[in-house]
């Protein structure tokens, strides 16, 4: 086993809202049928790395049940395959992970028992199609001591990323973390291989530095920038990256999935996607539907309209409902002359007869203008929305709301309705 | 309770050809994205098997790659499992294969020797129904009965004439049987499911197999109907057998459409299980349109769809029109091309403007690989 | 699922000394190639339960490692099978288990996925032989909402377990915990079977109890038997029960193993043994070599003497060496002309040339008398005992200790040294 | 690069009657818990191939057992994994079962016309031996060959005779091959481990299956030697094939107890996997005595033995003497018996008292279950 592959996926992904109020960011539905940590995955296993350990903290269950024992993936093997590695208390230390570092520090005894050559540090928290050799034999043909794939993004944007400066021979030569300046609009995709024993190295001086937060970005890689002795460099990918780490981006890189020609092709069967899902029949599409630019997937069973949407498994929508513009989660119910439009709608949650969802003017979110920007409407997990009821644009539904919760059938934009009227 | 299950793969399907020229009956796609014996199978998990034989003969590779090694059924086990049991040489016999049902199971009397298990379910391949055996075992332990033949009441849609009718006494109990009479005396079919102690199996075997008797209805289970006790569990869902022919065939697949045939084989506790394949959702374009049909993963749909199943990764190109139709997996229709009332098989191309027009009581069947 | 078994993998096992220093009790190796936990995992699939989740916290690495994704159990299952349970961090809460009833409590998200009836709470400390169903009979027979596996021990003996007081019909009317003057003999084996939902809400009572440490003996058990509303039954097992808690009984149960008829059957075709075990051929017994009274795994080589001994896979006994009344963990080698004897040698270690262990007159232990009680010396997981060294009865060479650890190469009887030098 | 595995595992083993009475040669027990294809097995698996064929004919079920779904050599994959490769009626062939290893390979073209392979692996279920192939595909490809043929200087314990004997030139392409000459020109043999590209594997085939050349050998390579670049790839290790003869299988089993031996074939990195069965460790009683010999899991001695091999579960009981033989799983050898030079199969009894006695030229062999 030459290759190790640990995969980041403690994010907790405060950007995206409710959707990760219970759930950590890499288990996030997407697609119709994914979550966000399948890209990844599939992505090791297609580039034939099947010794993977996942590192998770953050309120993991869903995660831990998604990825199993790694079936979808081909990762249940004997020798190697998948692991995953949660903190664990010893005798004498007890620490949950600081920062990425220190998380892969927690866990350097998982991979010296594969004695690797090379270890790839992966993010479960993006959408993305990579063929890790190419990063690998890069690294290796440049003979340095660690690697970071980047992409070039516009300079508009460089200010959200952490930012490389490189010489002609891609030799990084300076590393800004979310600068307010950038110097280059080459982004950090947070995609590192490394030789094993040189990161091993750093990683626990990295420990005993007092100062450091032990994130990989912020601390290590900007001290290997500064440090002439190690050869740091950056491997420029031209695929498709997403971090959909806001609502806006992720309902956005969902309906992408549904135009004709995507960026990302989940078509593909060199490079397929595999995911562990429930085992349903395939979609059903009513006699009276009308069906449009919209992903539909197994289980789902179409009476009305739907357009330009994403419909993930076992998704019903009722005679006379209209559905457009939309996310809509494994196991919704839409009902009967409801209209959906502009909306996240979560896993299991149930949209009463001719309630009217993502409807009228814009305004600012009264929950968190931060987090609800502005165009779309989210419906959390388990939530009711009672028939009739009217949830404007930008409104939020919380997680687990019943009818109960409403004090009234009206929503207005910017508004919203949390489960036994908790105050954010 | 511990219980074998044996299911019954052999069949050549002679009457459901062409769909059957590159595979066992068992094996015939169905419902967008099974294969027959899904069925079966799983209704075998879901009722607690942990141990299933399948008996093979012709063409049994498309099953073997479907099986595999049993992962999607939660069979790929260290103890029981998955066997796959194909006729072989051995250095004793002359010749190679099955005589019949019955000798099917003989030529495997090691599974049933070997194991633990106290009872044997038989069934086939090539049945459609959802259904948990544990009610009907548990009627075979209180009623004392030797043998439980599975049974339902077949209405007008089923030609009773091609299955074996059953006569009950009061207490329920079989007191007649025959098989595809012309004349049936009752409505009650046999569904070639049984049900019994594996020794007394054994024994039946040993004792007719090798005099000459090969089928295990014809040859061990009627002519000892007076001398055990068979008994009838009545089973009044959904059930169809896509061998008998190709009508019934497309018949059966189209009666999906139907939402309460759905929801009986798809919406209840337990669960059909099949070949993961790994494919994104359907994708149905803006010049998509699709009417009362069944769309499984993979598809990109930009022509008309209508009262149709479209199996896995089918492509429908703007303008093509299917109606009525069967459309199996990996194939294309092109611009402008028309399909009605026809079944077309794996991998093939319906070339753009290209018109094929079955009718609803006679589907035209294309086979694999067809380009048209 | 009707039942869902949960295995307390968490114990430290102290009372073990160095057996215990790096890794949780339950993993402890075993009976030639067996680790502790494997009783009980076996039982569980023996006994039909497929659905097992292995709660761990303390050192669970080799544990976690030797569970896998539970396929030598057949328990790598799609649904079901066998979930490894550590703890987690939520957003607002984050606790590390606080006592064995907590750790359920923490955990019962999981147990309520499978909706189960019942739910058997075993230990995975102990070594035993016991069919599951049995139990769970006499709880559904008795109506009882509790049923605690129960076992007559010698009276003398029963201050150190928790003791059970029944009526005629089996009912549980008092408890002790390790009582000074016991009311009976029927010791509790720490093996319970509850109603789920009735257990659901003693434990999420018993979460809010400031005063409880939430042990399920001591706090569930006690508080249950005092209720009078709650039936609570002592089911009487009278098989082969062990918990080989101190050095002694750990070393005296395996040794029972090489003598005929023990109580503990291996060789039972219908209740067999299973474990992760590394891929070796049989073992080889060399020409000159003698063998008597004693089990010797896969890969071990033997050309000495063994007598009344347990060897492990992959055991070297050199030419000339000598090994009575020992347990022999993976992987030693016994260099030649060596003696051991009345020992304990942990995975890995290297006994050199000539080394005499074990030997010499009874000495109180100068480490820990309370652990290291008299009659078995023990050589740490890893330690190399130098060529010509003298080990006294009851003395103890740390975990990895070194040549270099060896001030002098005689460590008298009841003496020990540790790596590094570290005074204990 | 991604390679196909292919093992042969069909022969009826009539060499070694009457251990494969009841099984192929390919699954003949060795070494106290092995069985012979588990080298050529786990050979490939330690070089990374994830995809194996295993053509099977006669008495394929021992084998099929034993295989199962192929977990125990980490090939229980949804992708790639383990396939039985079982003769089979197909609708349109009259007759079944493979007319040699050319005929088998061509019978499943399918398995190579469907995957991802560049290359395949051709190799043997009855050799015993352990290698990783990774150096012989890298020479194949630094070397420009066609087809590479792994094959071994062979010294007098060997009858050259029975064996493929090659020339090979200063360049170290094979410029002769000799099948069983009577009057070998060199001691240098094939070891029937075939490398090359796929296609190029299928294309002769198809041009050669077709019209009558059944055999991989002599009808598919032989007559190409001089078409294509044939190269040799020389292995020094350990190897012996067991299907030679009851002696060869006899001494190739004793000779595991040479510490050389054992150290090539199991001190490796490379593991050899093997069904495993979950036994407890070998107990030796206050009664027994073992010297030289192999002892397996689950075996319980009470009485003595000697330069032997005991394979999983054999009991050895008191005042009982073994000497130099094989005593194949669950075989109970009884009070005061004696065995020597001899090889007794599985679940057999040697009564209390018999003495069973073969010679080091001429071993005894009992078959399975026999009472002696």
């Amino acid at each position: 086993m030459d290759t190790v592959a640990l995969i980041l996926a403690g994010g907790q992904g405060t950007r995206l809202g409710i959707l990760t109020e219970n759930i950590a960011k890499p288990a996030v539905p997407f697609g119709g049928k994914y979550r966000i940590i399948d890209f990844t995955l599939s992505n090791c296993v297609n580039s034939g790395f099947y010794t993977v350990g996942v590192l998770t903290q953050y309120r993991p269950h869903v995660l831990i049940n998604h990825i199993g024992i790694g079936r979808p993936w081909d990762l249940d093997r004997k020798d190697g395959g998948l692991t995953i590695l949660p903190p664990f208390l010893g005798r004498k230390e007890s620490d949950w992970y600081s920062g990425t570092a220190n998380a892969v520090y927690q866990n350097i005894g998982y991979v010296d028992q594969y004695d690797p050559h090379y270890v790839l540090i992966l993010s479960g928290d993006h959408i993305y199609s990579m063929d890790y050799n190419e990063l690998l034999e890069y690294h290796i043909s440049k003979r340095a001591q660690g690697t970071v794939a980047c992409m070039e993004v516009p300079i508009q944007e460089a200010s959200r990323f952490g930012i490389m400066v490189t010489d002609a021979d891609g030799r990084i030569v300076e590393f800004q973390e979310k600068p307010k300046e950038p110097k280059s609009n080459l982004a950090s995709l947070g995609i590192y291989v490394f030789d094993w024993p040189f990161l091993k190295e750093v990683l626990i001086q990295d420990e005993e530095d007092p100062n450091s937060t032990h994130d990989f970005g912020r601390d290590i890689i900007t001290k290997l920038v500064k440090d002439e002795r190690v050869k740091l460099y950056a491997f420029r990918f031209d695929g498709y990256w997403k971090d959909v780490g806001t609502l806006e981006s992720y309902w956005e890189s969902n309906l992408e999935l549904a135009r004709p020609l995507p960026p990302l092709n989940l078509y593909d069967p060199n490079w397929r996607f595999y995911t562990h899902s429930e085992e349903m029949p395939p979609a059903y599409i009513g006699p009276e539907a009308s069906v449009i630019g919209s992903l539909v997937s197994e289980g789902a069973e179409v009476y009305g309209v739907v357009e330009n949407s994403v419909l993930f498994q076992g998704v019903i929508v009722e005679k006379g409902a209209v559905v457009r513009n939309s996310v809509i989660m494994t196991h919704v119910k839409v009902g009967q002359d409801a209209h959906v439009e502009n909306a996240i709608i979560c896993e299991r949650a149930v949209i009463g007869e001719g309630a009217k969802i993502g409807i009228g003017p814009d305004a600012p979110s009264k929950l968190d203008p931060r987090v609800y920007t502005g165009r779309i409407a989210v419906v959390g997990f388990d939530a009711a929305v009672p028939s009739g009821a009217f949830i404007g644009k930008n409104a939020v539904v919380g997680n687990s709301v019943t009818s109960e919760d409403f004090k009234s059938l009206e929503i207005e934009p910017g508004g919203f309705v949390l489960h036994n009227s908790e105050e954010a | 309770m511990r219980v074998l299950g044996i299911i019954l793969a052999g069949g050549m399907g002679g009457n459901i050809w062409p769909l059957t020229s590159k595979r066992a009956s068992a094996a015939v796609p169905v419902f967008g994205k099974y294969r027959a014996i899904d069925f079966t199978l799983s209704n075998m998990v879901n009722s607690g098997i942990t141990k299933v034989g399948i008996l093979t003969q012709y063409n049994p590779r498309s099953l073997m790659d479907h099986l595999g090694s049993g992962k999607d059924w939660d069979l790929d086990r260290r103890r029981g499992g998955l066997f796959i049991l194909q006729p072989y040489l051995s250095s004793g016999s002359e010749r190679m294969g099955y005589r019949g049902t019955a000798d099917a199971i003989f030529q495997n009397m090691t599974l049933l020797r070997r194991g633990d298990e106290d009872y044997v379910l038989i069934g086939s391949g090539d049945h459609i129904y959802n259904m948990d055996y544990t009610e009907m075992m548990r009627q075979h332990l209180s009623s004392g009965a030797d043998v439980t033949i599975v049974v339902k009441e077949l209405d007008e849609t089923y030609n009773l004439s091609e299955y074996g009718i059953v006569e009950i006494d009061e207490s329920g109990r079989i007191a007649g049987f025959e098989e595809k009479p012309e004349k049936p005396k009752t409505n009650l079919a046999s569904l070639g499911i049984y049900f019994m102690n594996k020794h007394l199996l054994m024994d039946l075997l040993y004792s007719t197999v090798p005099h000459g008797g090969y089928d295990l209805l014809l040859d061990v289970f009627l002519p000892n109907l007076n001398r055990f006790h068979f008994r009838a569990y009545k089973f009044d869902g959904y059930w169809r057998n896509v061998k008998k022919g190709i009508l019934e065939y497309y018949r059966t697949n189209m009666s999906v459409l139907d939402p309460q045939v759905r929801k009986e084989l798809f919406q209840s506790k337990n669960r059909i299980y099949t070949k993961l394949k790994d494919l994104p959702p359907p994708k149905i374009g803006a010049t998509g349109s699709v009417q009362n049909s069944i769309i499984a993963d993979g598809c990109i749909v930009n022509g008309q769809v209508r009262n149709s199943i479209l199996f896995r990764s089918v492509i429908v190109r703007a303008g093509a029109v299917i109606e009525n139709s069967l459309i199996f997996e990996g194939t294309t229709v092109e611009e402008g091309a028309h399909v009605v009332c026809s079944i077309v098989d794996k991998d093939s191309v319906v070339r753009a403007g290209k018109i094929v027009r079955g009718s609803k009581e006679r589907p035209l069947a294309f086979e694999k690989a067809s380009v048209l």
